[in-house]
């Protein structure tokens, strides 16, 4: 469904990613791992075309996408979550998740399903968003890319700050997803929490892919010791 | 550093033009009036060449902008005098800008052609005043309301020296002729709400309004003072800064039957005013009109012209010389330069504006009113001019 | 007594003046954080169009027509300022989000080349816009109180562009996504929102209801090329006091140093009211360091 | 005798929404004190009343036995001892690593030493000791907006632990951060806790196992429990309210 | 130590050669340009100090005017006095004054030369401690300093009995006796500036290179997180306030002898945003972008405005906005970037002196 060929990125002069490779089929969880500064937040970043990519190939069923501004991306499908949630801090919940929607225009519902995944948000639609706390935002912000319905979900480090119950309903979220068709690419360090859900994996360092494969066949040991390099 | 070249080469004498300089504000908010001076001045100038110049040679015109900014007109003073060396320059409208020239043009031996009406207690050597000074047109106003308007005098200037000085003045001649003043306003310039001191002029129920506001808060003053009911026949107002082009401004409709005196108008019926406004419009556009200020700055120029050739030189001193007495059959009449002050004679003229936006003379005197500054021939003046 | 309730009124219409010139900047500064010191010249664009408006009236339509110039001169001063913001914006301002200093000093070149454009093309003089006869006039309530029409209608075009406005930022679509673009662009353009049409539109609006303060400032003051610099220290301060970000800042602003300004002009004089409303206001920030309607942020640095 | 922090009474509201309700503590010199608890349970809004962010509606706050906390300006409290690094990373993006440090190392924080003295030998030192620690050394030249998430946070706690601080307050400070940091962040407070009180604010269940002294668990503003991890641990309404039934398998 | 530094610093090899060009002009230039250059070093410092407090700390004051007006005025008072030769100054007799005010009193005196500094850091002073203390910021301080701007220049033209309204004060005659006239005058007073110039380059200089110098980006950057490190930031907030103010004075003193006027009109909004445009034309941050931008944009304009009269303002608007999108860090920040793209080895060399802190 995904697919990443050749993919560099640059902060300025700097390039960050190098030759990127990555593949995501439809209806699988794919993970990306990695140690801290390698470049996967600023990987996803560059699907959604917010950093500068020179070269590559972004293909969303078979959709090239590498020229398309960051709003043509966002309405062919993709659900994005970033690391650091960025809610609109001034706007109440309700807005935040309505925002959401805009992906399809404006138009639809928020479907109820929404607030049994986060009962929290329901008791806290009138709030500003800013004055979340640090999980409470975490939710919102998940809960924001998937009012939407889109193809594809990006999440980063979802699990940043959240704490543990809901982390494990966070994980029933995405499996519940998968069932439900979602493909979801998803960049993570708790590797606990990946093992429990991912199809596929894919190791990052220092802005290039040195390991990838099945995480059923994948060996934690080894893995975590890819990641600590 | 950004000025490039060295010495600017020029010499007025051994080239075969002569150069002067015109220095007004061409932008910010006094370019609303300065303009059209300049357009007056670069027509008598265009006038002149046209016959063949002054001298045999014709008049090069160095064009500055004073940017409404008394120390830009300082700066652009120096640079006419000592970097283009000419022979004199016409320009400046506020009094602030003519007093940040005024040691420039005394330190370098320059000299100013200075156009525009203002508050006296002045008269630089190295200055020729074109416009009028208080006793040829605020001191006449004020005796001529008091005969035939009535004595309760309201007040109301922008806040700068020329309306504070006028006002001084205007308070001393009322105090000595029976008048009596109810009430003294100063807006800052470029205000532009008036209901609250309109209200007040209307809790005080003066008979005249003496104005000196200047520039846009005419207009804002004008068009509130109608809008609040007070017609031309409870109330009259004054004014001594508004002329034809400002009156275009505010629409004639707000003004129409308002007082206003000069020594100019657009209809003064002499036959050099027939062609100098002939001129104008057809130089400029039909919709423009000539008023004082930009009659004065035209006059200016002929009067330099004449001195120069008097003295057969443009030499500051020699032109200062020959200027003493020299008569020139302006647009307004008849002008001599009072060679005591080097202000001009005037005619007083006080007109009532018109529903077209021309001004009607309604009352003048007789002929040209000797220039007195410093107001020393009024008794009740003395004490405001030490 | 009649001079007191006179001078409530006026205190509201000066109020209600500072309020239409200072709405549009309350989107323009205060959504979009661009410090906009152009803005007065959008209010210059605006007395310009009434008047280009006013021209073609008496000089292709019957005179009888003229006294409805003024409906069409509102919504062409709306849509020529707009239209300027959209290029403007589309040109320099699309550079300049996120350095609203920088955005000042930028706009600032701007007000100057449209200052000098309009001396270029109208010259330098003011010129005349005659308010229609129906605005003439005043609602005479008793001999000393007459209520001028003008100010009237001024105060009835604020409360409309107001609630025009309300609508537009609270009540619709189009202003939750404003909000979304102007709180998090990355975001928002993540969310499918196309930022570079709705900062354009954003930014034409708030300059089009510049142009409309313009239009209605010709019933009152003069029009000329430096019109809109009076009202821009202003303008920013009503948005300020109010607090930037909030229509009911802007509001509340705009009456705090109307009324103030009216009232301390009248105890005093109008020199001293100025200095008066100024040093209030200033006082007035040590209490109140973030203005009136203070947007709460949790978060450590804004 | 050996309390440095007590919390007594404390509430914090906002428009009627008690985020803090009525919290009573004591924390002992030495101590790794892990405050534990449901998103929106108080945590951050408790750390923000320890370093003086936020005025409580109620309470007091003792530190060393008789320093009313409410009482000093946030940065009078850095001078006394507390120490505090935020839930979002926030470093000065436009200094490089090092000035960080150096900003963060000094004693006298007075404008004149600021003007006329420059950091001494053991200082540099210390900030280049610490920054090897925090794996940031080869990083110090770079400016601090250059840094990913996780390495901003590393400096953020680089930046209190060269300040010599009594009490560290730590808001997730494993937060984005792999297996590998986490554990060289836990050794770290080990470390530090051994001259200074540290309290943290985490998620991370194998991190608080491991490195936690004692356990507050906050829930809907007010203590839901307070002790050993273990205890806390197998207190049904704990795992009831955060950790999840079955919370062990995935975290 | 700090000569060592100094050197260092491409910045500061830069302003030495600005310097010795400066010290070269006369040769080259008409005395009317000396005089001309005189006035752009007097606002080169000015820009110097707005650089401190903006381009540093990050606080964007709209109302330099103000401090530049005062130190001007003091100035201007001093010389007035001197060309009164002991009667009443000429616009205080047509005001209606008959005696000299109390205020003027001392500036008779040369030691009152002090106010320069002394008057605009008093008030600094004030509204820094008031305003920083409330923790007044970011724009709301701005518009704030806008107001202070707005009200001096209101007080200035109402007080004409006092100031000398719009006029301002004008008409000096010497200074310390010396004809200012004179040529020679205007030599001294224009190397007397270029000494100024030095000298508040040299202090402001120091400042940043020091650790307070770090502090002030870092309040920059978030004022809350210095809090938070231990400092009081207002402190050192109201000291940069203070200091360029201090320097505003020091430049609105050198101003008026060689233009030979100060009056409100030098004081207000317009001036003091034209002031912080050299600053962000020249680079802001780095001291020697605010030398370049004063001395460069009022060259400019009274080029440009001397060549074009009618449409210089169109130029000076598009230079503005030209500058600050596609310059976003000024002439200077183009320079860095173009010479790190030329000069690579120069980075090399960087390298190793970060491997040495101890240059530090
Ligand atoms: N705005 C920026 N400008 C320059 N460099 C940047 C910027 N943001 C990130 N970097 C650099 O890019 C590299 C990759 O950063 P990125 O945020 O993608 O890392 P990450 O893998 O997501 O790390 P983490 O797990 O800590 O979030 C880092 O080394 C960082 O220093
Ligand atoms: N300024 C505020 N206005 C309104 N509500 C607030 C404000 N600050 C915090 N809250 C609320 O107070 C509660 C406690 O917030 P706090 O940030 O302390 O939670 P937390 O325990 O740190 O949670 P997390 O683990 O998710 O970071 C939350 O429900 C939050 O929405
Ligand atoms: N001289 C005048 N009118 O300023
Ligand atoms: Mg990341
Ligand atoms: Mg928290």
């Amino acid at each position: 469904m995904l697919k990443i060929k050749n993919l560099q990125a640059y902060y300025g002069e700097s390039i960050i990613l190098k030759n990127i490779d990555l593949n995501v089929q439809e209806g699988r969880i794919v993970c990306l791992l990695g140690r801290n500064g390698v470049g996967k937040s600023t990987f996803l970043k560059s699907i959604m075309g917010m950093v500068c990519t020179p070269h590559g190939s972004i293909c969303l069923e078979n959709k090239e996408l590498i020229n398309e501004p960051t709003y043509t991306r966002a309405r062919s499908g993709i659900g994005y979550v970033p690391q650091g949630r960025d809610i609109f801090p001034q706007m109440t919940v309700a807005e935040n998740l309505r925002l959401g929607l805009e992906i399809n225009n404006g138009i639809g519902k928020i479907s109820p399903k929404i607030y049994e995944l986060f009962p929290v948000l329901k008791e806290m639609l009138t709030r500003k968003g800013g004055n979340l706390s640090g999980g409470q935002q975490q939710q919102l912000a998940i809960a924001r890319a998937l009012v939407s319905h889109p193809k594809l979900l990006i999440l980063d480090e979802p699990t940043e700050g959240i704490q543990p119950s809901i982390i494990q309903d966070i994980g029933k979220v995405i499996l519940l997803l998968k069932k439900e068709g979602y493909t979801i690419l998803i960049v993570e360090q708790y590797l606990e929490f990946i093992l429990n859900i991912a199809d596929d994996y894919y190791v990052m360092d220092k802005g290039e892919i040195i390991a990838q494969g099945l995480v059923s066949k994948m060996d934690k040991e080894e893995i975590q010791h890819k990641i600590a390099i | 550093s950004g000025c490039a070249g060295t010495q600017a080469s020029n010499s007025n004498n051994d080239k075969n033009t002569i150069k002067v300089g015109v220095l007004h504000s061409l932008s910010g908010t006094m370019a609303i009036s300065e303009v059209s001076v300049k357009d007056a001045e670069m027509m008598a100038i265009d006038e002149i060449n046209a016959k063949g110049g002054v001298l045999g040679k014709k008049i090069e015109v160095v064009t500055e902008d004073g940017a409404s900014d008394p120390a830009v007109f300082a700066e652009k003073a120096k640079k006419l005098l000592q970097q283009d060396k000419v022979a004199t320059v016409f320009g400046c409208w506020t009094s602030a800008s003519r007093k940040a020239v005024l040691p420039v043009f005394e330190n370098n031996h320059g000299l100013l052609w200075y156009p525009v009406q203002y508050e006296g207690m002045e008269s630089s050597p190295n200055i020729f005043y074109t416009g009028a000074a208080p006793n040829q047109q605020i001191v006449p106003a004020v005796d001529w309301l008091l005969k035939n308007k009535g004595k309760k005098f309201f007040l109301i200037g922008s806040d700068y020296v020329f309306p504070r000085t006028a006002n001084k003045i205007i308070k001393a001649e009322l105090k000595a002729k029976g008048g009596t003043l109810v009430g003294e306003e100063y807006t800052p310039m470029g205000h532009t709400d008036y209901s609250t001191i309109i209200n007040k002029i209307k809790n005080e129920k003066p008979d005249v309004v003496f104005n000196t506001l200047n520039g846009d808060s005419n207009v804002a003053f004008f068009k509130q003072l109608k809008d609040a009911g007070i017609n031309t026949k409870d109330l009259i107002t004054c004014s001594v800064s508004i002329a034809e082009e400002e009156v275009r401004g505010i629409g004639a409709g707000n003004m129409a039957g308002q007082l206003v005196s000069w020594n100019y108008y657009q209809t003064t019926d002499t036959p050099e005013n027939k062609t100098f406004v002939k001129n104008y419009k057809a130089k400029y556009g039909q919709d423009r009109v000539t008023d004082d200020p930009i009659e004065a700055a035209y006059d200016a120029v002929y009067l330099w012209a004449a001195a120069v050739e008097k003295a057969g030189s443009t030499d500051v001193d020699k032109v200062k010389a020959a200027a003493k007495g020299l008569e020139f059959n302006a647009p307004e009449g008849k002008v001599k330069i009072e060679g005591e002050n080097q202000h001009l004679w005037k005619t007083v003229r006080i007109g009532e504006v018109q529903a077209d936006g021309s001004i009607k003379e309604v009352w003048s005197t007789p002929g040209p009113v000797r220039p007195d500054p410093y107001l020393k021939t009024y008794d009740w003046a003395k004490g405001l001019a030490n | 007594m009649d001079i007191y309730i006179l001078q409530i009124f006026n205190g509201i219409s000066v109020s209600s003046i500072f309020m239409l010139a200072a709405l549009g900047l309350a989107i323009t500064f205060g959504l979009m954080k661009i410090i906009n010191m152009a803005h007065g010249e959008f209010i210059m664009i605006g007395a310009y169009a009434a008047y280009i408006v006013q021209n073609f009236f008496t000089q292709y339509l019957p005179a009888s027509f003229f006294n409805w110039y003024f409906f069409i001169a509102i919504p062409i001063a709306f849509l020529l300022a707009a239209s300027i913001g959209w290029v403007l914006e589309r040109i320099i301002i699309c550079h300049l989000y996120g350095r609203a200093l920088d955005s000042m000093l930028a706009t600032w070149g701007v007000s100057i080349v449209l200052q000098q454009l309009a001396r270029s093309i109208f010259g330098a003089p003011n010129v005349d816009v005659k308010s229609p006869n129906w605005l003439n006039g005043a609602l005479l309530l008793s001999p000393g109180l007459q209520l001028p029409y003008k100010r009237l209608f001024i105060m009835g075009m604020v409360i409309i562009c107001m609630l025009i406005i309300y609508y537009l930022m609270y009540c619709s679509n189009y202003g939750r996504k404003i909000r979304a673009v102007m709180q998090n662009r990355d975001m928002a353009a993540s969310l499918g929102i196309n930022t570079r049409k709705i900062d354009s539109y954003t930014f034409a609006f708030g300059s089009g209801l510049a142009g409309i303060a313009g239009c209605a400032l010709t019933l009152l003051g003069s029009i000329g090329p430096t019109l809109g610099t009076g009202y821009i220290v202003n303008t920013f301060m009503v948005v300020v006091l109010g607090g930037v970000g909030s229509l009911w800042g802007t509001i509340a602003g705009g009456l705090l140093i109307g009324t103030g300004n009216t009232t301390l002009e009248f105890l005093t004089n109008t020199t001293s009211g100025k200095v008066l409303v100024f040093t209030l206001v200033i006082l007035f920030l040590q209490w109140r360091p973030q203005g009136l309607f203070t947007v709460h942020s949790r978060s450590l640095d804004e | 005798m050996n309390t440095i922090l007590e919390i007594k009474d404390l509430i914090i509201s906002f428009d009627g929404f008690y985020a803090v309700n009525n919290v009573n503590t004591k924390i002992n010199k030495g101590e790794i004190r892990f405050f534990i608890g449901p998103n929106g349970a108080g945590k951050t809004t408790l750390l923000d009343a320890i370093c003086g962010r936020i005025k409580p509606q109620h309470g007091s706050i003792i530190f060393n036995n008789n320093k009313n906390v409410l009482h000093y300006a946030e940065h009078e409290l850095v001078n006394i001892g507390i120490g505090r690094k935020f839930q979002v990373p926030s470093v000065f993006t436009s200094l490089s690593v090092y000035e960080n440090m150096e900003i963060s190392v000094v004693k006298n924080r007075g404008i004149f030493s600021a003007i006329f003295n420059n950091i001494t030998k053991s200082q540099r030192e210390k900030i280049n000791t610490i920054l090897e620690l925090v794996d940031l050394f080869d990083y110090r030249y770079r400016k601090a907006s250059e840094l990913s998430h996780g390495q901003k946070q590393w400096l953020e706690i680089a930046m209190l632990l060269v300040q010599d601080l009594q009490l560290i307050l730590l808001d997730e400070p494993v937060a984005g951060m792999g297996r590998k940091e986490t554990t060289k962040t836990g050794e770290l407070l080990q470390k530090i806790a051994a001259h200074c009180t540290v309290i943290v604010v985490e998620h991370d269940m194998q991190f608080v196992r491991e490195y936690a002294s004692m356990v507050t668990v906050l829930h809907e503003g007010a203590v839901l429990d307070e002790g050993s991890v273990n205890h806390i641990q197998n207190n049904p309404k704990v795992i009831d309210v955060y950790l999840g039934r079955g919370g062990e398998n995935c975290a | 130590m700090f000569v060592k530094k100094f050197i260092k610093a491409p910045a500061n090899w830069t302003f030495l050669i600005i310097i010795l060009s400066l010290l070269a002009a006369p040769l080259f230039l008409s005395v009317f340009r000396i005089n001309l250059l005189g006035k752009f070093i007097s606002y080169a410092i000015l820009a110097i100090g707005i650089d401190l407090i903006w381009g540093y700390t990050g606080i964007l004051s709209l109302g330099h005017g103000v401090f530049f007006g005062l130190g001007a005025y003091a100035m201007g008072m001093y010389l007035k006095l001197e060309a009164a030769h002991g009667k009443l100054p000429d616009f205080m007799s047509w005001s209606g004054l008959e005696h000299l005010p109390a205020i003027w009193a001392p500036f008779s005196n040369p030691l009152s030369l002090l106010f320069i500094i002394i008057i605009p850091a008093l008030l600094a002073a004030v509204i820094g401690y008031l305003t920083f203390k409330n923790r007044i910021r970011g724009v709301y301080f701005s518009i704030l300093s806008q107001a202070l701007s707005l009200i001096f220049v209101v007080l200035f033209i109402g007080q004409q009995a006092y100031t000398g309204g719009t006029n301002g004060l004008t008409s000096f005659q010497t200074i310390f006796g010396l004809s200012l006239a004179a040529d020679n005058t205007k030599y001294i007073l224009y190397y007397a500036s270029i000494l100024f110039l030095i000298l508040v380059y040299t202090y402001c200089r120091f400042i940043v290179n020091h650790r307070i110098g770090k502090i002030l980006i870092a309040i920059r950057d978030g004022e809350n997180r210095v809090r938070f490190s231990g400092y009081n930031p207002t402190i050192y907030k109201i000291f940069v306030y203070i200091s360029s103010a201090a320097i505003a004075g020091i430049a609105g003193a050198i101003f008026v002898p060689q233009v030979g006027i100060i009056s409100p009109a030098e004081m207000g909004i317009v001036p003091s945003i034209e002031m912080v445009i050299w600053v962000a034309i020249g680079g802001r941050g780095t001291l020697i972008g605010a030398v370049i931008g004063a001395i460069l944009v009022n060259g400019l304009k009274s080029g440009i405005s001397e060549s074009f009269p009618e449409i210089w303002s169109y130029f000076l608007g598009l230079t503005f906005i030209v500058v600050v999108i596609f310059m976003p860090e000024g002439l200077v920040g183009l320079v860095k970037k173009y010479a790190s793209h030329l000069f690579t080895w120069h980075n090399k060399k960087e390298k190793i002196i970060q491997k040495a802190p101890s240059i530090n």
